[in-house]
């Protein structure tokens, strides 16, 4: 499986198996659904926002490996940020998926192991599903938040 | 399961195979094991030639053109057309030549859905329709205030002929379905649902993008109305499908698009239409793309849509036993080679069918993973997305056999 | 005229001429000389091996496939879109793939016109326009009991500009006009006409099927809010065509045709689209005729699109001047090649079109005799058809001359 | 201009100068107007019936040289014809045309002269033009008149 170890690291095995952050909040702030609709992956995304900061991220839904470890590991990065910060890490790893950046490590943790998904196309879209839906639903709070 | 064919196939799979330029090649250092032809087919060195050969030698704009050049090049046009209208056993008149199967549906919902759909009227369609087959009747029917009904499909991927004659009535205005599935390959009773229809004065669409690829379809056998199909899964090339309607329907229906071609004579208040078929084909059409389908159905005929058949059934048949071998997996649709086509769909619980199909890529095997255009279908199998492996007459035992280790390949990386 | 081209030029025609396959067949035992771009383009070399390449390399359906060689067609077909939308300086997401300039036209009289017409709404065309500028309104016109009204073409063939002004008010929604004309060979001022439509609060939309394969056209710079053109007139294949539309309109528009591809969601009560441009792709898009419709517009990049309109204004003033030696001879359009494409008609009293068309082709020349779809213009014009001789990048002096020699013969024989 | 001499036979050009039966009657029993949408030909047929008979038939329209001596040499062929004979003369022209049956000199008169046109599929229309509004006009005739 040589060529495919750029795809299939370890690190998205794990997430993959037991996947951080699953489930849904108590008491969120903001929810949104989104899918791929090229395969059907879906999420279901909850954001708890207290003072301005993702107090809670969790994720539920159908997904591919990529898909689903990438929501893991999203839900990890984000946790904790401002709204502000996490949108600029939905960006850097929007530009990451895309070729144009190299990965930061520091910021995006785990998921610096999903770099080798920019080679393949097809799967970039299901590594930024979860992550377009973060900023969507930043964005959604945002406008009806004020 | 072994590496030659049975008997009972007429098919050289591997004389066939020859004749395709791009099963030669390799993927990942791999040899192609291409099992995605329910997307689209492969095409034979013919249909490439034949191509190739009118852009060097003729081409030109068809119909209206007196010189030598364009008296050829509508000859090949419409040899291309008639080679179709011979398959199905269409009348030329009634064989429209459209973009693709897509836009041979959406010519109906159009032309003839959005003129003479009243409020309250319905569309019976199938729960396992191509999202072609379902979203221009959804477009039409906002327009129109008619309303889409889905009849319904059985737990074993059949459809519920009981369940859909008890949705035929009175307000039935259409009834279109598909004549074979693209992802169950659930060979439907078209005859009977087009019996079924009639009486009930409603017409009747076949989607045959499934069908007429893959076995003998007669357009008057199946009494139907309309019959869609599409140029590239039947050896053709892109950017041609065909409609064939009857042309007493044809005839009285206003056009679609309209454009060049189309039209008798255009006035500023109003204009009149072209004979059938042309009256449905608006601007330059297809014309390259018609003389390699022609070239298609030839080598189609050449090698006999009964031994086409008879090879899928047999390739049916390796894939439903191979795929039955492997522990926990699911196979959607018949498992009858009698009552299917060539194309199975499958679910292997922990591993995605996106995961699947990435790593048979890495051994070189194209399969399909996803929704296949069936979403509505997906929620009745209850699954977001399926992999489907979908032979045509080039492949053979070894495919599957390649197929099976590289499934279990996949499951042990995954478990 | 002289046999070598004008200074001005910097096409090197000997040379581009070897690029086109077609060009050195012989029609009648004479060498071709072809002179009916206007009604399809020949093609060179890079376009047929493209498309050839295509299939034999890379084959697949497009946007679904997981597997490389899905991905690999992807890329291909999705780099035609992207250098379409590149020549004429346009959004790729406003970039849509039709089956030709025709269908482009009805999508947006279908998508947008069924839906926003109302009743007494007026549409306003020119009296030069194609059939595809003109049917696909009169039908939805017809649903919807708007007014396809016709802004007036002057004595001399060109748009009358006051008159159009005079007809654009407070009813008109859509002006739909013609950027150059295929049998006047009218360059028509589309800025001026989008200034006045816009000021109205009307929409404007350009048929560029002319003009895009002959001259440099810029999207933004002519401020209109669709562009319609068509692969097979720039050196492309058959079977594909392109809409341009604003991002911000087409985003607002409900879908046209239904089907695969142009989807977000499919359930039973109803869909959701997918993004820009696939929104209005339905079903399997034209996959090779992208492929070949890109290596065509590398192909004219190569040249230069200035250096073809030098070519072509060069083209134009030979063909005025030619046709002016003959006697009794009428030219229809602008004499000055600065106003004006390489397409001239004309007609000559005593040889009707198509006589003249079956005389020249007997010396191996084509050129088109008819009414060019343009069947109001020919009225305006007073004549049921004309002959029309048209030029490409591809052509030169000596045709021109192999014409003029070609029409004395004819002229001789009738008379 | 050999390979034309099919197409343009001398008997071709003298009724395309000096068209036969061409202009109006003053009593027609029908009248009707065709066209070929593919290239603009035109024309208007008249025809006056007397005791089953085509006493007069008479054209007028524009077209090229194969359209126009067609309708002169139809308007000679037809003439003095019974409706049945005039219907069987249109369905011969029409296979002749079509390249199914030779031409019966007998019948055909001047036209034909046309045969060669069979080899140009383009052509065929205007040479059948004025035929098929002859044979438009006399059903068109029996429909009305019973
Ligand atoms: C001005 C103009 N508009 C539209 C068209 C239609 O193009 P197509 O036949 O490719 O739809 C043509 C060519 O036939 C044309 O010349
Ligand atoms: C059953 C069925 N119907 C319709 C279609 C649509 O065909 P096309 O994409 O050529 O329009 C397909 C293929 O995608 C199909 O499998």
């Amino acid at each position: 499986m040589g060529g495919l170890d750029d795809l299939y690291q370890e690190l998205i095995l794990d997430h993959y198996r037991n996947r951080r952050n699953a489930g849904q909040l108590d008491d969120p702030t903001v929810a949104v659904d989104h899918n791929n609709p090229l395969c059907g992956d879906e999420i279901h995304l909850e954001l708890r926002i207290e003072g301005g900061r993702l107090a809670g991220v969790a994720h539920s839904g159908e997904g591919c490996s990529i898909s689903q470890s990438s929501a893991s590991m999203m839900s990890v990065a984000l946790s904790d940020r401002t709204e502000d910060e996490a949108l600029d890490l939905v960006e850097h790893f929007r530009r990451v998926m895309r070729g144009d950046e190299d990965a930061d490590e520091e910021r995006l943790g785990d998921a610096v192991a999903l770099e080798g998904v920019a080679k393949y196309p097809v799967r970039v879209k299901c590594a930024l599903l979860s992550w377009m839906a973060a900023k969507d639903a930043i964005l959604t709070r945002r406008s009806e938040g004020g | 399961m072994g590496t030659s064919m049975s008997p009972t196939t007429s098919i050289d799979a591997a004389a066939v195979r020859r004749d395709f330029p791009v099963l030669s090649r390799t993927v990942h250092g791999k040899p192609l094991v291409y099992l995605d032809s329910a997307a689209t087919s492969q095409k034979p060195e013919p249909v490439l030639a034949a191509m190739d050969a009118y852009y060097r030698e003729t081409n030109a704009n068809v119909h209206r053109g007196v010189y030598t050049m364009a008296a050829e090049a509508t000859e090949r046009f419409e040899a291309g057309r008639t080679a179709v209208a011979r398959l199905v056993g269409a009348p030329r008149e009634g064989t429209i030549l459209t973009k693709n199967a897509s836009e041979a549906i959406n010519l109906v919902a159009w032309a003839w859905g959005v003129r003479e759909l009243k409020a309250g009227d319905e569309i019976l369609v199938t729960e396992m329709e191509h999202h072609s087959n379902i979203v221009p009747w959804q477009l039409v029917a906002e327009l129109t205030d008619a309303v889409v009904r889905f009849a319904p499909v059985t737990p074993d991927g059949e459809l519920d002929l009981e369940g859909l004659r008890g949705m035929v009535g009175p307000r039935t205005r259409m009834v279109a379905l598909v004549h074979v599935s693209n992802v169950l390959g659930t060979i439907n009773p078209v005859a009977e649902v087009a019996a079924i229809a009639h009486e009930a004065g409603a017409l009747v669409l076949a989607d045959a993008a499934q069908s007429v690829p893959h076995m003998p379809v007669d357009f008057g056998e199946l009494g139907v109305d309309f019959l869609a199909f599409t140029g590239h899964k039947m050896l053709g090339p892109t950017g041609i499908g065909v409609l064939v309607g009857r042309p007493e329907i044809l005839g009285s229906m206003r056009p679609f698009l309209g454009g060049g071609e189309m039209i008798r004579d255009v006035r500023k208040e109003g204009s009149s239409w072209n004979d059938l078929p042309w009256k449905f084909e608006a601007g330059t059409p297809p014309i390259a793309e018609s003389v390699g389908l022609g070239a298609a159905v030839e080598y189609l005929e050449g090698v006999g849509m009964d031994a086409v058949r008879t090879h899928e059934r047999e390739m049916a048949r390796h894939l439903v036993d191979a795929l039955s071998e492997v522990p926990d997996l699911t196979i959607y649709g018949p498992t009858d080679p009698d009552r299917r086509g060539a194309a199975v769909s499958f679910s292997l619980p922990g591993v995605h069918p996106h995961d699947l199909a990435q790593h048979l890529d890495q051994d070189g095997i194209a399969v399909r993973a996803g929704h296949h255009c069936a979403k509505p279908l997906m929620r009745v199998l209850g699954v977001p997305a399926t992999a489907r492996a979908s032979a045509y007459l080039y492949n053979d035992a070894q495919d599957v056999e390649a197929l099976l280790a590289a499934i279990g390949r996949a499951r042990a990386y995954f478990s």
